[in-house]
């Protein structure tokens, strides 16, 4: 199919040059391109200011900074890495790419719109930076908890609004793909036959569309009561700051499932391509989607145990808490099930993968401590807490990003990377990630709170330990990013189907052409037909077949 | 009544236990899996798609397991919240950035709390400004403080000593500052300390 | 493909008689906020707004005709939402 | 393949994912409500008293009416009456300017009275009414910015149908206006009881 040309050599509308072809395009795969490119660049920001964060937490007295810049510096970290990293990294990239090719359509439903969204996203973001020279570097916290975001003299209300703003990006996004997948799925695919990558961004999508709204306008209310005093989150004036809390929580709670219910849908394409075997329990595994989406969406107040809450609060959240790890477990249980008598080759995306499991299963089980009542009000905001939810954020969500990120590469450029390098970044990225965060679980049960810029002598070893982890991580990663870089310096391009995959994106040239498909899709009636596929790779003549 | 503590770690043992157990059992499985099942050893993959069975299965075990540790999480709950009749009350007040506290006769102390061993210890919490929370890891307690709301405690002063107190709720520029410390003293000592001008 | 625009809606008349139900119910609330019914004013109220809504829902947004797929969500959100409300209640009513 | 063809259903479907979310952040507001309301009932109602019952009321006429014209439009833009669909669309602009109109005295008339969120007035009033007029001012003020893009909305496809870009064929805009239209009914079809009829 090399006649095809690819859609990096034809603009998406109308005669556009240049940058113009980016700028204005309405290309889904060309704004996800955009999208990788900003998110990357926030990412690495968000990667030294923690590295920042934790070099000045290896020693007790040599400061590096002081307090306030230490407050300013882990806001920024909080604030870049969930709103800008995190959230839209996985839908925005390689939901954009592939939702549309999975489902054999030739782009999203609101192409503008789509465009739409990531002028938002890149407004959000520089109006999040235009916040730091303004009034001064937020030192709230990612969380803003009032009464304090109101009273603090620093920028609030501009990054808040910034916030705002980057949340009518991801619901535009998630508002998309529903319609997407709603009304362009090819005749032929049944909802049974969608692949998991796009089941999970469906149920990512409502996460995003409903709970979105809840956050903006309670920051708008945050953005009132510092201009206005209108006193609703106030309690001098009556307000109840639990409700604040509330209502963040509505969405930050539910916006944990849009940061992670992507990633599993990125395992859940992996697990059986690099098994050579269906995915076990398809079924079961969109039911967990949507279960995890719906159920989700009702456990926010686990956040808020020792805040002031009823006791009866309490109890409620606290079951709910435990009903909503049954769907991750369900979905661990059917990845490792997925390699029983597979042909297993561990690929860097597979090596990803299982390094995915892993951290996301020390995640989630210290989730489990978190989620039972009398053990949280030990560890709730202590370092504890930190090193969960990085081993769920990052070990999770981070490593199935860098997973897909390897998986879809030659899909995206039509290049292949070095896999010795890949092997080597990923272990020291783990091993590092590991000394990293397993200290502080033991740091938070000791008692050492976070968004502390010192602590007591006597946890110093630990924290020095900490943040020798961090710098092996880091290097692990740099190694990682730098070596998917250096794919570009290759001259020979990848076939269609580098691995063996099912589902349609591995059915189009790599790079895709501008239609994405050069022939009409053909819909497996199971996503997963791994035994029609090696037929049909047969047939060919040719392991790695050049397109269909 | 010292048992809140008791009660408390015992359930991050329970869950603790489960947990490692259960990540050993699923990464074992996995690695095993991976290493018999590769691709030089193990050509002809196997077309299995889906067992019902299974899945049930691997469905209602978590849960009850899952539904055990809410249960021993909200029994030690309960001994954190359920305060003894018994007990001294003492109001706590959080500000920017210490933490004042008032004995039943009216004294004041800043920043470090004196009570009595043997007695429990009743925390009446709230905050002049800013959101705080009060953390003594040694009790494994800890509960917000809010302003013009009432929030409370309480712990068993089993043993005499010194504990640290910290500010759990990120609150400014002095938050990592706000730490405080508990003495437990003797009865006579305490009554001594109380009366003294 | 499907095409609403040809589905049967209400005629001017019809609308008009709308239009004339939600005149009257607007008039029966604000009639019977006069009358003191203790806790259940606030039900009163929403109960008639809900009527109103569900008109303006049915006639003049067509929620039908849209297909059973704007139904089906649109019913979840509300009671998503309604859930939302609900469980912070949980908290509220046993502080 | 799919070439672009016309696909209403689908941007219908769309509009009302984006109702969904707007059904959302005033949700936010209503749980605030719902949980102040319990809190301090009596204020609620004192504060209730306050308000301007027979502009409330006359408000809520006159976004049924607008709702009304809106509706009719799409029905005469169906049976291709052009002049039938620009008069209506002109009367819903007018009836959304009346509203805002009646809300700017209603608004100014609290002001005037030293009701306005930290006005030294309200520092000084029981903390139940300064929470009641807090939401009173924020749920309103972000429904009348709603109608205010309402009516830009309406007012664009008011010069759309005059120029023939929305015709007869092809009136999904309006359609889905319209359903812009009628959602900000809804949501003051809830505002108004919630605040002038708790009395």
């Amino acid at each position: 199919m090399s006649e095809e040309p690819s859609f990096y050599q034809t603009p998406s509308s109308n005669r556009l040059k240049g940058i113009w072809a980016w700028l204005l395009t309405t290309d889904h795969k060309r704004i996800g391109i955009m999208y990788l490119l900003v998110i990357m660049l926030w990412f690495s920001i968000g990667i030294v200011l923690g590295i920042l964060i934790r070099t000045n937490l290896m020693f007790v007295n040599p400061k590096l900074m002081e307090a306030q810049t230490y407050n300013a510096l882990f806001t920024l970290h909080g604030v870049i890495m969930i709103f800008l990293f995190i959230i839209p990294a996985i839908p925005s990239i390689f939901g954009n790419f592939l939702l549309p090719i999975q489902i054999g359509a030739d782009d999203v439903f609101f192409p503008k719109l789509n465009l739409l969204s990531w002028y938002l996203y890149i407004a959000g973001g520089i109006l999040a930076i235009v916040s730091l020279f303004l009034k001064g570097i937020p030192d709230t916290g990612w969380t803003f908890y009032v009464p304090f975001s109101i009273n603090t003299q620093t920028g609030v209300t501009l990054s808040v609004f910034a916030v705002f703003i980057l949340g009518i990006s991801s619901m535009i996004t998630g508002l998309n793909f529903i319609t997407t997948i709603h009304r362009m799925r090819k005749d032929d695919m049944g909802w049974m036959q969608l692949p998991l990558f796009t089941w999970s961004i469906y149920a990512t999508s409502w996460v995003q569309l409903l709970a979105t709204p809840i956050v903006g306008v309670t920051l708008l209310v945050v953005i009132f009561e510092r201009l206005f005093g209108v006193g609703l989150f106030d309690p001098s004036k009556g307000g109840d700051p639990l409700l604040y809390q509330h209502l963040f929580w509505m969405y930050s709670h539910p916006a944990v499932y849009i940061m992670i219910l992507p990633a599993m849908g990125i395992i859940s394409e992996i697990f059986p391509v690099f098994a050579r075997k269906s995915i076990f329990g398809y079924k079961a595994i969109v039911a967990s989607s949507m279960a995890i989406a719906i159920v989700g969406s009702l456990v926010w107040a686990h956040h808020m145990f020792v805040s002031g809450m009823s006791d009866v609060a309490v109890l409620v959240f606290s079951l709910l808490t435990f009903l909503v790890a049954i769907p991750s477990a369900i979905k661990v249980f059917n990845w490792v099930s997925t390699l029983y008598k597979g042909s297993i080759y561990v690929a860097p995306p597979l090596l990803f993968a299982l390094c995915f499991v892993f951290l996301f299963c020390v995640g989630g089980f210290t989730g489990l401590i978190q989620g039972a009542a009398g053990p949280n009000v030990h560890i709730h905001d202590t370092h504890f807490i930190v090193g969960h939810f990085h081993f769920v954020m990052f070990g999770g969500t981070g490593f199935a990003f860098l997973a897909g990120l390897h998986f879809w590469w030659p899909k995206f450029f039509g290049r292949m990377y070095n896999f010795k390098a890949a092997y080597t970044g990923t272990i020291l990225l783990t091993v590092g990630f590991i000394m990293h965060y397993m200290p502080m679980f033991i740091l938070g049960l000791k008692g050492m709170p976070r968004r502390y810029y010192t602590y007591l002598p006597e946890l110093q070893p630990m924290n020095f330990f900490a943040g020798i982890g961090a710098y092996i991580m880091v290097g692990g990663l740099v190694v990682v990013l730098i070596n998917l870089l250096a794919s570009f310096r290759r001259k020979e391009s990848v076939p269609a189907d580098p691995w063996g995959g099912t589902t349609l994106e591995w059915y189009v040239p790599s790079p895709p052409p501008l239609k994405n498909f050069v022939h009409e899709p053909v819909v497996n009636s199971y996503p997963y037909d791994f035994p029609k596929k090696f037929h049909e790779m047969k047939s060919s003549g040719n392991s790695a077949n050049k397109g269909v | 009544m010292g048992n809140a503590v008791k009660y408390v770690d015992d359930a991050f043992i329970y869950i603790i236990v489960f947990s490692l157990f259960l990540l050993v059992v699923i990464t074992a499985t996995m690695v095993y899996f991976v290493i018999k099942y590769r691709a030089s050893k193990h050509p002809e993959p196997s077309d299995i798609r889906t067992n019902w069975k299974i899945e049930l299965i691997w469905t209602v075990i978590p849960t009850i397991i899952a539904l055990g540790m809410f249960y021993i999480g909200w029994q030690s709950y309960i001994g954190l919240r359920t305060v003894p009749p018994d007990a001294i009350e003492i109001d706590v007040t959080g500000m920017q950035y210490a933490w004042v506290f008032r004995y039943p006769n009216n004294k004041e102390s800043e920043s470090v709390l004196i009570v009595p061993q043997g007695k429990p210890i009743k925390l009446n919490i709230t905050s002049l400004d800013v959101l705080h929370s009060l953390f003594i890891p040694a009790f494994r307690i800890k509960m917000d403080a809010i302003k013009n709301m009432k929030t409370y405690t309480w712990f068993y002063a089993d043993k005499i000593g010194n504990y640290t107190i910290f500010c759990t709720e990120y609150c400014g520029v002095g938050h990592a500052d706000m730490t405080g410390m508990l003495r437990i003293v003797t009865e006579s000592e305490y009554s001594e300390w109380l009366n003294k001008k | 493909m499907e095409n609403t625009s040809h589905e049967h809606t209400l005629s001017y008349k019809g609308l008009s008689f709308i239009l004339f139900l939600l005149l009257v119910l607007t008039g029966i609330t604000v009639a019977i906020s006069r009358v003191d019914l203790g806790i259940f004013r606030i039900w009163a109220a929403l109960a008639i707004a809900s009527l109103k809504a569900a008109f303006v829902l049915l006639f003049f947004m067509h929620i039908i005709q849209a297909g059973k797929r704007v139904t089906i969500t649109f019913i979840t959100t509300i009671l998503i939402l309604a859930m939302f409300i609900g469980f912070t209640f949980f908290d509220i009513a046993y502080r | 393949m799919s070439e672009h063809h016309v696909d209403n259903t689908g941007s219908k479907f769309g509009m009302w994912l984006f109702l969904y979310s707007e059904l959302m952040l005033f949700g936010g507001l209503f749980v605030l409500y719902a949980a102040y309301y319990y809190q301090y009932t009596t204020f609620f109602i004192s504060g209730g008293k306050q308000l301007d019952l027979f502009l409330g009321t006359m408000n809520t006429v006159i976004l049924l009416l607008s709702s009304f014209t809106v509706a009719c439009s799409i029905e005469a833009m169906r049976k291709n009456s052009k002049k039938l669909v620009l008069l209506l669309l002109g009367l819903t602009v007018f009836f959304g300017i009346l509203f805002l109109c009646n809300k700017y005295i209603e608004w100014n008339h609290k002001f005037q009275h030293g009701i306005y969120p930290g006005s030294a007035y309200m520092e000084q009033s029981a903390k139940g009414l300064v929470i009641f007029f807090g939401l009173y001012f924020t749920m309103t003020g972000l429904h009348a910015l709603h109608l205010l893009i309402g009516l830009i909305v309406i007012g664009v496809c008011f010069f759309l149908c005059w120029s023939d870009r929305i015709n007869a064929k092809d009136f999904i805009t309006l359609d889905n206006s319209g359903l812009y239209w009628h959602l900000i009914d809804v949501i003051w079809i809830f505002l108004f009881p919630l605040f002038y009829l708790i009395l």
